[in-house]
């Protein structure tokens, strides 16, 4: 399993991700600067980290989008290949069109940092092979602007195509305004592409896959792409 | 000009002329006023903050420095310091507060190190005003808009409200470093020859002169007395900390110091008087955001986000292209000279020269006035009997637990990314400390910040001591050693005699306190002048302590209570009810004289806390703080979602036993098996066990009983 | 020349204004109580050397189109006028 | 009647403009090479109920005073119309 992790200036959850990759899974992970022009040949999963990339400017994910690197993500994505978005990872492969849907500023209006619930809804693409269904899980969040929008007419069809992966939910599992922290439309917290092999979610796995920090439902996400990958690469 | 004008005393504008053997000339005179200002000169302090120990077993670099290093093991060095943005948030609070958490992470990235973690201390108003809740509200958001874009994790904090804070909230930012102990860069090793590297953000008009108006009281009227505001920018501070730590492992900064108050002139003539050499500086060659500026603007601007370095001159292009590949502005502003002649040059001509030791240093002292107040024995003229007594006491408790004071402060730390970088063992929430870990390392550190203004009113002496003490108490109910402090002095102007007397008793208490416990001071930082015409603010020492715990396993939590656990009650039996919240709730103003300062029973404490600790002896610890045994018992109650019954055996009166403050005293939850080698620990120290855990209520025969369900509710405001 | 571009951004109808709401309430909570509706967008100014005023509004409608505005949400207006 | 008002913020001269700055990097980066300079600041609409186009603007600089600007390091402009 080869992993490159992008990162932009104001990126800062980089060191997070690569620590909790090549930690669980014992695989390396490499990092690609920005203004590098190619992500490595031989890499099968490519990573957005969080952060403030370009300091959250403009809209959050904006000019991230469209630097340089991106053309080789999006070549990498056409392939079939892995691209997973955390946060404002997330929000740069929505600027990017990689992902449909614009996050908007938390109903709050304040940045909030919290441990969430999420449901997992789909668990037959490489990222989730791992979870159960409807597998009730914690993760962070930390974010001030991952209000999941999309309009009315794409909303239905994601979610006719069953593209919705994570749903923020109450610790009992139930779909909800309560687990709703940030206002996210029919709570959506990660979406998936048609494809299967781009993913999307705001709250953060990295801060959840070692005891010490608290919880162990991250885990298992890279444990499931590095099952795909060892299976697909055999 | 003259030199009042430019902020100086006349005692000092002699001084300064008898020095230079001549006039001094507009520029450096605008320089001198602020160089020589309270805030950059500490020239009210100095003689105080000498009485503080400095030196320990675990210190590595203590006052002087930009920051205090502590050796955890390993090759590992914790920096850290505290410092304060009063007056900056109190007139614009987004950014002022923003700024002073970008100003102290420069602090601890100068000595090399990478900032891990910050906490902030906020002292607030009266908590009905609207205008406490503006303020509030922009300070939060001033240090999540900053903390969290930089990926520095707010960790913890401390919140306190009282209504002297109304017109001068405080804001002190905590930040921590992680360095390894053979690649800290010093701020005192620049040698002749070498360029003096300006790093990061163009220069502009901002905040000039900001370190003199923070000396200075604040107007009623700040919107006339408007001084130029520093605008932050997280995401050229996050830039600048990456490419400094590269440059370092690159081995390419000989010396380093951020730019704070008073800019370049501030950050060069410190290493230059420091490293014992002297610097010409070019102020053409600064790049610079605005046209027209005036030397005297750029030698005292306080733009944000630049650090100042010395590097070779054959390394200058090494250091461009790292600047390049961070997008950040880099220039060679000067050079390193033999002797001791500060020189500024704009062109050809020379604007500034001045001995380079007597910028940061050489400044009078003014020797103020000390006096005894004489209200005091008016303050101390409290008996218990002025509180009628009530048996019941359930709603005192339930008033406390959900004062703004003692409430959970979600609504603040929920604003702050406090997890990122991966090392928040303990974040805030309903704890004493927080937990580090170190990666790479078995060992964790923990870190505790602690103030108690309503004692410090009233015997500053005792309160002082009260502080250092709590926060080191908590440290070692959880199993973290001390290691070190930093304190942020936070008072009104010491020119009134009962005020300085405020501040000189309570260094004194502090440095007691610390010489006895072994905790050194490493760093700290001095706010003065915060008062208005109308209102002055408590004396308010805020300090920092962190510890080492030498393992997870050795780690002890609060707030997790098993059903059946022994809840033990360990401290004597007379705490104080002067200062205490309680006091607060039923009298509305703080009287009578706190607890006497034991240095014998809080060592005796310490090492009898870290035994339980290291020895696994208990489940869940809490020492006693805040709100006193009542509040610390509902809070174990409220995280562990666990009650307890008791009936208390002890002759004390019960309000004064279940919510007076002060003493080394805290509870335990200990597990059957534990109970023995537990008792055995605590032998020749007042112990008691009060029940065990279990049921639905936090019940007490006679006085207390509350549903912990309630308990829960009233405490985080649902 | 140089040319002043003013580009107004606002959401699209039917885009939940959060911080609009918010605004529209805290001024009705003070007392003004004669407004009906708030919405919060953007203003962004350029400063664009053109040869003329279309070729101005022509750079600055690219850079709506291709950084400035994420159309999925947000619809924009330019005014050009000659420094 | 209702009046349309249009109230643009924008940073005082000398203001940092972390923003502004940022945008105009990526603008040029991205080969916007006749891009002088960018800043960015908000555009706030009002709908108000006043009896006059001078009432209606009266109100709402009354509310950019009391709420909407920062004063200390922003600017504003008010314009009218009648919806
Ligand atoms: N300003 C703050 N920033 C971050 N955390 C805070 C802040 N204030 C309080 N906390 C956290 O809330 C908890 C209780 O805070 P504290 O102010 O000490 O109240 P108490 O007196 O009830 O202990 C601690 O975990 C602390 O770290
Ligand atoms: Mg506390």
């Amino acid at each position: 399993m080869h992993t490159a992790v992008v990162i932009f200036p104001g990126s800062n959850c980089d060191r997070d991700v690569i620590h909790a990759v090549s930690e669980i899974t014992g695989s390396v992970v490499v990092p690609v600067w920005h203004k590098d022009t190619a992500i490595p040949t031989s890499t099968d999963l490519v990573i957005i980290p969080g952060g403030f990339s370009y300091g959250d400017y403009l809209r959050c994910g904006a000019m991230a989008a469209r630097s340089p690197i991106m053309a080789s993500v999006k070549k990498h994505a056409s392939q079939g290949k892995l691209v997973l978005g955390i946060c404002n990872g997330f929000q740069i492969l929505t600027e990017s069109k990689l992902l449909p849907g614009a996050m908007l500023a938390n109903k709050t209006l304040t940045f909030i940092c919290k441990q969430c619930f999420l449901k997992v809804e789909k668990t037959d693409i490489p990222f989730t092979l791992k979870y159960k269904n409807d597998q009730i899980v914690q993760f962070p969040i930390a974010h001030h602007e991952g209000l999941y929008f999309l309009p009315q007419d794409s909303l239905r069809e994601i979610e006719q195509n069953g593209q919705v992966v994570f749903r923020y939910c109450t610790s009992s599992g139930e779909i909800s305004e309560d687990g709703n922290s940030n206002g996210s439309l029919n709570n959506i917290a990660g979406i998936v592409n048609r494809q299967g092999n781009v993913l999307g979610l705001m709250p953060h796995p990295e801060r959840a896959s070692e005891r010490i920090m608290g919880g162990t439902d991250g885990a298992l996400m890279w444990n499931s792409i590095k099952t795909w990958i060892d299976r697909e690469g055999a | 000009m003259h030199y009042s004008e430019a902020g100086l005393r006349e005692n000092e504008y002699k001084a300064l002329v008898e020095t230079l053997g001549r006039e001094p000339n507009e520029c450096e005179l605008l320089i001198m006023g602020v160089m020589w200002s309270e805030h950059c000169s500490y020239k009210s302090t100095k003689p105080l903050l000498s009485l503080f120990p400095t030196e320990g077993k675990s210190v590595v670099l203590g006052p002087g420095e930009n920051a205090g290093i502590v050796d955890i093991g390993d090759g590992n060095g914790i920096a850290f310091k505290v410092e304060s943005h009063n007056h900056p948030s109190a007139v614009a609070p987004f950014q002022g507060a923003a700024t002073g958490v970008g100003g102290i992470i420069r602090d601890i990235l100068a000595l090399g190190a990478r900032p891990i973690a910050s906490l902030d201390g906020l002292f607030f108003g009266d908590p009905e005003l609207q205008k406490t809740k503006n303020l509030s509200d922009g300070i939060v958001r001033g240090i999540g808009g900053y903390g969290n874009p930089v990926g520095v994790p707010t960790v913890g904090g401390k919140t306190f409200y009282d209504k002297s804070y109304t017109d001068n909230p405080l804001v002190n930012a905590m930040c921590l470093g992680h360095v390894k102990l053979d690649q800290i860069i010093s701020s005192q090793t620049a040698l002749p020859g070498q360029a003096v590297v300006l790093l990061g953000s163009k220069t502009g008009r901002d905040g000039i002169a900001g370190a003199a108006f923070a000396s200075i009281e604040l107007s009623e009227d700040t919107k006339s007395s408007r001084p130029n505001i520093q605008i932050g920018d997280p995401f050229v501070e996050k830039l600048l900390i990456e490419a400094c730590l590269e440059l370092k492992e690159k081995g390419l900064i000989v010396s380093m110091q951020d730019m704070g108050a008073a800019g370049i002139t501030s950050s060069s003539s410190e290493i230059a008087a420091k490293s014992g050499v002297g610097m010409i500086m070019y102020f053409d060659r600064v790049p610079l955001r605005e046209t027209g500026m005036e030397p005297w603007e750029i030698a005292l601007s306080e733009s944000q986000e630049r650090m100042l370095m010395i590097v070779e001159f054959e390394n200058v292009s090494h250091v461009m292209s790292i600047a390049e590949k961070w997008d950040l502005d880099a220039a060679v502003i000067g050079e390193v000279i033999e002797g001791n002649d500060y020189i500024i040059k704009d062109g050809e001509t020379i604007v500034v020269d001045l001995p380079a030791t007597l910028i940061g240093s050489d400044c009078p002292s003014p020797d103020w006035e000390s006096s005894v107040p004489s209200d005091l024995a008016e303050k101390w003229n409290f008996s218990v009997e002025n509180i009628p007594f009530n048996n019941d006491l359930t709603p005192d408790l339930r008033d406390l637990i959900s004062s703004p004071n003692l409430r959970e402060k979600k609504w603040i730390y929920e604003q702050y990314d406090q997890m990122v970088q991966l090392n928040t063992v303990t974040g805030p929430g309903n704890n004493d400390i927080s937990v580090l870990r170190i990666k790479g390392s078995e060992k964790l550190v923990g870190v505790s910040m602690e103030s108690d203004p309503w004692k410090c009113y009233l015997d500053p002496y005792r309160g002082g001591a009260e502080t250092v003490a709590r926060s080191i108490r908590a440290l070692a109910v959880a199993g973290a050693e001390p290691l070190g402090m930093t304190n942020c002095l936070n008072y009104p102007s010491p020119e009134i005699p009962e005020q300085f007397w405020e501040l000189s008793e309570s260094v004194k208490g502090m440095a007691a306190c610390c010489s006895e416990l072994d905790c050194p001071v490493v760093s700290g930082n001095v706010s003065l002048y915060n008062e208005t015409a109308s209102q002055r603010i408590l004396p308010t020492p805020l300090v920092g302590v962190v510890g080492l715990i030498r393992n997870e396993k050795e780690m002890l939590r609060c707030g997790c209570w098993k059903e059946g656990d022994h809840i033990f009650y360990v401290g004597l039996s007379d705490p104080s009810l002067s200062g205490s919240h309680y006091q607060m709730h039923k009298m509305g103003s703080p009287k009578g004289r706190p607890l006497i300062f034991n240095g014998q029973a809080e060592s005796d404490f310490v090492a009898r806390a870290l035994g339980t600790a290291r020895k696994g002896l208990a489940r869940s610890g809490r020492a006693i703080a805040g709100g006193g045994l009542a509040s610390a018992l509902a809070k174990e109650c409220i995280s562990s979602g666990i009650g307890a019954e008791m009936k208390l055996n002890i002759p004390t009166r019960k309000d004064i036993l279940l919510f007076g403050e002060g003493g080394p005293r805290a509870i335990y939850a200990v597990p059957s098996d534990k109970i023995v080698e537990f008792r055995h620990t605590w032998r020749g120290f007042p112990i008691v066990m009060l029940a065990k855990a279990g049921g639905k209520s936090l019940y007490i025969e006679g006085h207390l009983n509350i549903k912990v369900e309630e308990l829960q509710k009233i405490w985080r405001q649902e | 020349m140089t040319f002043h571009t003013r580009i107004l951004i606002y959401l699209k109808e039917g885009v939940l204004d959060t911080q609009g709401k918010t605004v529209a309430k805290s001024l009705t909570d003070s007392g003004y109580s004669n407004l009906r509706n708030a919405r919060v967008g953007k203003y962004i100014q350029l400063w664009i050397d053109a040869d003329s005023r279309e070729k101005a509004y022509e750079e600055a409608d690219r850079m709506c189109d291709d950084l400035l505005v994420n159309e999925l949400i947000e619809d924009y207006s330019i005014e050009v006028e000659e420094q």
